[in-house]
């Protein structure tokens, strides 16, 4: 149980997908200017992360290795994704249009979200087991939906600040999320295995 | 004379009166607070720290200067007068290694000043507290020297580098001999842990860092003197200045888990005496985590924040790759901020919680 | 207070420096009637009056010369005999100085009491709406500066059954001692009203909040409330905005009124004591409001003190009456500092919520430039309602109107304390003003679209029936014809066939 | 071989699912032309170049029009227009001059009754060889009345702000 609780600190905050590994830079920088889509994407990126993380464990151990395969892992775990994201899509645009609107493009988008196939591949090279590769995917989805959180509640102060013409937009929000990163480093080194 | 003259060249608003509050004055009162520690520095570790404090604040108001010039000062970004920039420095220069090269200011000034600060639009706009982020920024890039802590060499001392010596140690012309630097005891801790060492062993050892209260031992001038911070503290909390909320909760987020872990594991865990004396704690109780424009702006927000930052200090003293936190901690609590004042606000008179209007009680 | 309360119950409000004194302590003096006086139609809060006489009419000092217009309005007196000028425009007494319609009375200088006027010896014995509607008759309004019809309050307050009438001697705005005046001059006479407000109401008590830095006020209350069952004096602390309404009754009764609604929600009915006054004299002397004591003050100001000024007199003469001003005033404004309005001139009139007039010189309006907000939180500290004024003032700068009034605009006051406090000098309360004054403008402009909207329809509906109809007429004409030439032709067969 | 049988039978799979998940969670897309039309003035007055006010919500639906083409509606129609279609508004590019108001001039007009048939909301009132006039609590100031009549007696004036309505101005960057 203990276990579990670190290999979660560690992938949402020490190794934090956004932040440390530099994964799914594209909805953190596109989906963060609003607390509530920040908050929809999160959760919807944790479903397909979980979701996608399982699927290709299954259809690593289940097809691809049996048969020799392994080749076709990029090629199968993406065809997955998409599949998921997809299917999520429809799910948002169901229960919630307002986020589905809010979301926009960025939510089929999830589908080249490097963090979703990153997490996917790095379960099949550290050769987590099943359950072990959920509590990694859900754990690095928890620590992008994190990062997607502050750095959404620090844009929307930025975007009342009266920043200089020069730095207004992107420019500002890349200043921001370094030093969201040098706070993140503190964390580097956490000693979280006991 | 009669009032048939009067025009009126505007439309004033209300109120038509003010309570004489003023940003420069409270600026101010906090230089006031730091007098006592940085005087204290100042004799601790001698000419070298008196000209690196001097250094940063100069490059950290010519920084704030040029900016506003380049942005065109508008006055609601801050005037250049209103010694925000000075007190910035100010702190930067508290938490660096007082024998540093001029070099590590005039950077560690600009970090704060022109990235922490004037990109964001200038005073108040800044998310992240800048003598933090820069500090931090300093600290992840020149990690040899910021950690070169001189031991004490108070200027009463016949050893200590007289005035000529000390430009020249800050002008980087000196280097600074390897026998006069010392681990703070958070790194000597570290270090002595990760060798496999338990902390009553290592202790025992007679080159480890004592603790005092008076503060003389290696350290940064924003470290070293406890009870002078502390001084400084009470004062901006009689006056007003800064709020309770924050400085209980840094102390009480590190020292009562602190305390919680060296009753069960001493061996592996400074107890809280320790953690309170050493580092930046204090410092960043009082000074740092009180900062206006990146903390929470409700007493529960600062709270929460106090309380946060003092953990996060010790979970990175205790776990982290770092010997010392309070930054990491700060910058980690300035970025949730926005969250926290979004989510802890007062209750509305007459209304609940959820912002609905409460019920008449009763005619 | 118990201290677990004192120490985890937010402080609200200020301590602003009160320049009371000595204006307080002057004895009250009465100001001639001017040659003219403008009376503008729009001094109550509502409907403004319409007026019920001609130019060059002769009227009575009392006289009715504007009807009450609407549900919520009130009616306007002549203050003293003479003849109608003029009902035209005036500058109105707001910072816009835009113009108001009035009317103009010239001052024939006998100043003769109208003889329709109706005494009583023997009030309590009046029915309660009796009460309300005598009150009505004389004008009344709130006498606090709100200036809401008295006998709507009087009359709304029995249908909900009200138990306690709060009278607000509070008077926590700075300068102002015209209420704390009145206390000690006409204890007897603010009593008096109170238990005709009582009768009205239905209310069973009545206490009377006074602040504590008031105490001959205090006193003099004590002494004419003794004989009176029913009705109490509280001292209560001093500290702004100890007079409004929420607050107020917060303190005195402990209830906290729900957002949006008016105490009578918690049994609550709060007037104000200047009202009192009003009251009595309008139902035992039969007097319609047509003066007021106010509070002349300020740093330009030659001698500050309290003044009976009839309502229409310029606050020029005013001003000239109480000593002059000794230099440019930096701002003048009508009502307290805190929440009245600046004037853009003097050239404008008393009206019925008038309670002060200052001059305040450069120190005291402390005029000075917007610097950047630091975040102190001094203002959400302040805040008596508890809201985060550095926030709205954010959104609002950034034209975010919805991100504000999300974050409780609608609740603010406007009592000032924020911008008191603010080390900034940030004009919150102009941010506020703003971006309410905004909303109210979008919300018309919407209102009207909608009617505009059902006008058009309703046009084209029309146009579409008046097509239609005249299409049926045609039909019926055309079917009329045929049938007629079909008639014909039968007819012409028939005649054929017996031929 | 293996491959390609393993690919054709996962996409398979999965787009049978997916096409099971589409029709389960299906929604249907609203026609959009009466709820926009709702926040549009309704009075057909034309100035945005299109049909009707009807013409112009379908224009803008199908992106033919911005959401700042109604110059009677202001700033506060283009931004609920935006809200409601879900783009982006360029406010500089809406010039939002207040509202405005037909004024007769009463010297120039001649009691033609030409403008009364013209307006869209009944807002002028008149009878034959008598001065008209505009209620001004009807009129949307869309100037449809302007070129019907013959002597240009018809003035669109911004709307008289009264101190009741004044508006607090917005305190300016010093």
């Amino acid at each position: 149980m203990s276990e579990l609780l670190l290999l979660l600190i560690s992938t949402a905050l020490v190794n934090n997908v956004v932040l440390i590994k530099f994964l799914g830079l594209c909805p953190v920088m596109g989906v963060s200017r609003n607390l509530e889509s920040a908050l929809g994407m999160g959760m919807a990126t944790t479903f397909v992360l979980t979701l996608a993380a399982a699927a290709s464990w299954m259809l690593e151990h289940w097809l691809l290795v049996p048969f020799g395969l392994e080749f076709l892992r990029i090629l199968t775990f993406i065809l997955v994704i998409a599949s998921v994201v997809q299917f999520t899509e429809m799910f948002v645009k169901k229960i919630s249009p307002g986020l589905y609107q809010a979301l926009g493009i960025y939510l089929p988008l999830i589908t080249t979200n490097c963090a979703v196939l990153g997490v996917s591949l790095l379960n099949v090279q550290q050769a987590h087991g099943f359950f072990w590769s959920l509590a990694y995917a859900f754990g690095s989805a928890v620590g992008f939906t994190l990062v997607l959180m502050i750095f959404a509640g620090l844009r929307e102060r930025i975007a009342l600040s009266r920043v200089p013409a020069a730095f207004a937009g992107a420019p500002i929000a890349f200043v921001a999320i370094s030093l969201l990163a040098l706070a993140f480093m503190g964390f580097s080194g956490l000693n979280v295995q006991g | 004379m009669n009032a048939d003259g009067y025009h009126a060249d505007r439309v004033f608003a209300s109120p038509h009166a003010h309570g004489g509050g003023e940003i420069r004055r409270t600026m101010l009162q906090v230089q006031l607070a730091l007098v006592p520690a940085t005087l204290f520095g100042f004799w601790l570790y001698g000419w070298p720290a008196f000209f690196l404090w001097l250094l940063t604040l100069f490059f950290a108001q010519i920084f704030e200067v040029i900016s506003l010039r380049l942005t065109g000062n508008t006055g609601q970004t801050g005037s250049p007068g209103d010694g925000s920039a000075l007190l910035t420095g100010w702190l930067l220069a508290m938490t660096l290694p007082p024998w540093s090269a001029w070099w590590i200011g005039a950077l560690g000034a600009f970090i704060a000043i022109v990235i922490g600060k004037q990109v964001f639009g200038g005073l108040g706009q800044n998310v992240f507290n800048p003598a933090m982020a820069a500090r931090v920024a300093l600290l992840v890039s020149f990690p040899l020297q910021l950690t070169a802590w001189v031991v004490p060499l108070p200027l009463s001392g016949l050893d200590a580098p007289g005035f000529l010596d000390g430009l020249r140690i800050t002008l980087g012309q000196i280097p600074v001999p390897d026998a006069m630097t010392s681990a703070s005891l958070l790194g000597y801790a570290k270090t002595e842990l990760s060798r496999g060492l338990g902390l009553a062993q290592a202790f025992a050892a007679g080159h480890a860092p004592q603790l005092s209260w008076p503060g003389v031992r290696a350290g940064s001038m924003g470290e070293s003197s406890v009870l002078l911070i502390l001084a400084g503290g009470v004062f901006l909390l009689a006056t007003d200045v800064i709020r309770w909320q924050a400085p209980l909760g840094v102390l009480a987020g590190a020292l009562i888990p602190a305390s919680i872990a060296h009753v069960i594991a001493p061996e592996t865990h400074l107890d809280a005496a320790s953690h309170l004396l050493s580092g930046a704690l204090m410092l960043g109780a009082f000074f740092i985590a009180t900062d206006y424009v990146t903390s929470p702006a409700t007493g529960a927000g600062r709270l929460i924040f106090g309380l946060g930052a003092g953990l996060l200090t010790w979970i990175i003293r205790t776990l982290g790759g770092y010997p010392e936190g309070v930054a990491f901690a700060i910058l980690f609590m300035n970025a949730l901020t926005p969250l926290i004042d979004r989510y802890v606000r007062p209750r509305i008179l007459g209304r609940t919680r959820s912002g609905q209007p409460i019920r008449g009680a009763g005619k | 207070m118990g201290l677990m309360e004192k120490i985890f119950t937010r402080s609200w409000g200020v301590h602003p420096r009160d320049y009371k004194h000595p204006a307080a302590d002057a004895p009250v003096r009465v100001m001639p009637m001017p040659e003219r006086l403008y009376l503008s139609l729009a001094q109550h809060l509502g409907a403004p009056a319409r007026p019920a006489v001609l130019v060059g009419q002769k009227v009575k000092k009392g006289e009715k010369i504007a009807d009450p217009q609407g549900p919520v309005s009130a009616a306007i007196h002549a203050p003293t005999s003479g003849v109608i000028a003029a009902i035209g425009e005036i500058p109105a007494p707001h910072p816009s100085g835009l113009p108001v319609q009035a009317i103009i009375l010239e001052a024939d200088g006998r100043d003769e009491w109208s003889e329709a006027l109706t005494a009583c010896d023997n009030p309590l014995g009046l029915a309660p709406d009796e009460i309300s509607y005598r009150v009505a008759a004389a004008g009344v309004v709130g006498m606090g500066g709100a200036t809401f019809p008295s006998a709507l309050k009087l009359s709304s307050s029995r249908k909900a059954g009200v138990t306690t009438l709060v009278m607000n001697g509070g008077e926590c705005e700075p300068y102002l001692s015209c209420d704390d005046r009145l206390m000690r001059d006409k204890a007897e006479t603010i009593i008096d009203g109170i238990r005709l407000m009582l009768h009205a109401t239905g209310a069973k008590e009545a206490i009377v909040g006074i602040e504590d830095n008031k105490p001959e006020a205090i006193a003099a209350m004590r002494k004419a409330v003794a004989a009176h069952a029913g009705v109490r004096v509280r001292p209560i602390p001093a500290r702004y905005p100890m007079g409004s309404e929420k607050q107020l009754v917060q303190t005195l009764t402990g209830r906290e009124i729900p957002a949006g609604a008016l105490p009578a929600e918690v049994g609550v009915v709060v007037h104000n004591v200047g009202t009192a006054r009003a009251v009595s004299e309008a139902i035992r002397l039969g007097r319609p409001l047509i003066s007021r004591l106010l509070t002349v003050n300020g740093g330009c100001v030659g001698a500050p003190g309290n003044i009976v000024a009839p309502v229409g007199a310029l606050v020029e003469e005013v001003l000239a009456f109480a000593g002059g001003i000794e230099a440019r005033p930096a701002r003048l404004v009508m009502g307290g500092p805190m929440m009245g309005v600046s004037l853009p001139h003097a050239r404008t009139p008393v009206i019925k919520g008038t309670s002060g007039i200052l001059a305040l010189n450069a120190a005291q309006a402390a005029d000075s430039r917007e610097e950047a907000c630091i975040r102190c939180a001094s203002c959400a500290r302040a805040c008596p309602i508890q809201l985060m004024p550095l926030d709205m003032a954010r959104h609002i700068r950034g034209d975010d109107l919805k991100g504000a009034l999300r974050l409780g605009l609608k609740d603010c006051i406007a009592c000032g304390c924020c911008a008191y406090v603010c080390p900034a000098h940030i004009p919150l309360v102009q941010y506020f003003t703003y971006a309410k004054g905004t909303l109210a403008a979008e919300d018309r402009a919407r209102q009207k679209a909608e009617a505009t909207r059902r006008l058009a329809a309703a046009r084209s509906e029309r146009l579409a029936r008046e097509a239609r109809e005249k299409a049926e007429i045609a039909a019926r004409r055309k079917a009329e014809r045929e049938a007629a030439k079909a008639a014909a032709a039968s007819a012409r067969s028939a005649g054929e066939m017996s031929a | 071989m293996t491959a390609i049988l393993t690919l054709t039978l996962l996409g398979a799979a999965l787009g049978l699912a997916l096409g099971i998940a589409g029709r389960l969670l299906a929604v249907e897309a609203d026609a959009d032309v009466a709820g926009l039309e709702s926040l549009l003035p309704g009075t057909n007055c034309g100035q945005c170049g299109f049909p009707g006010c009807a013409g112009a919500a379908a224009a803008m639906i199908s992106g033919a029009a911005p959401p700042s083409c109604c110059p009677p509606g202001g700033k506060a129609v283009a931004l609920a227009l935006a809200e409601k279609l879900g783009v982006g508004l360029d406010l500089s590019r809406v010039v939002d001059e207040g509202p405005k108001l037909a004024v007769v001039a009463e010297d120039l007009c001649i009691g033609c009754c030409r403008c009364l048939r013209a307006c869209p909301t009944d807002a002028i009132l008149g009878a034959p060889k008598q001065i008209h006039n505009v209620l001004k609590e009807a009129c949307t100031g869309c100037a449809a009345c302007v070129e019907h009549c013959p002597t240009g007696a018809l003035i669109i004036q911004p709307m008289p702000v009264s101190w009741q309505y004044w508006v607090m101005p917005k305190p300016v960057a010093a």
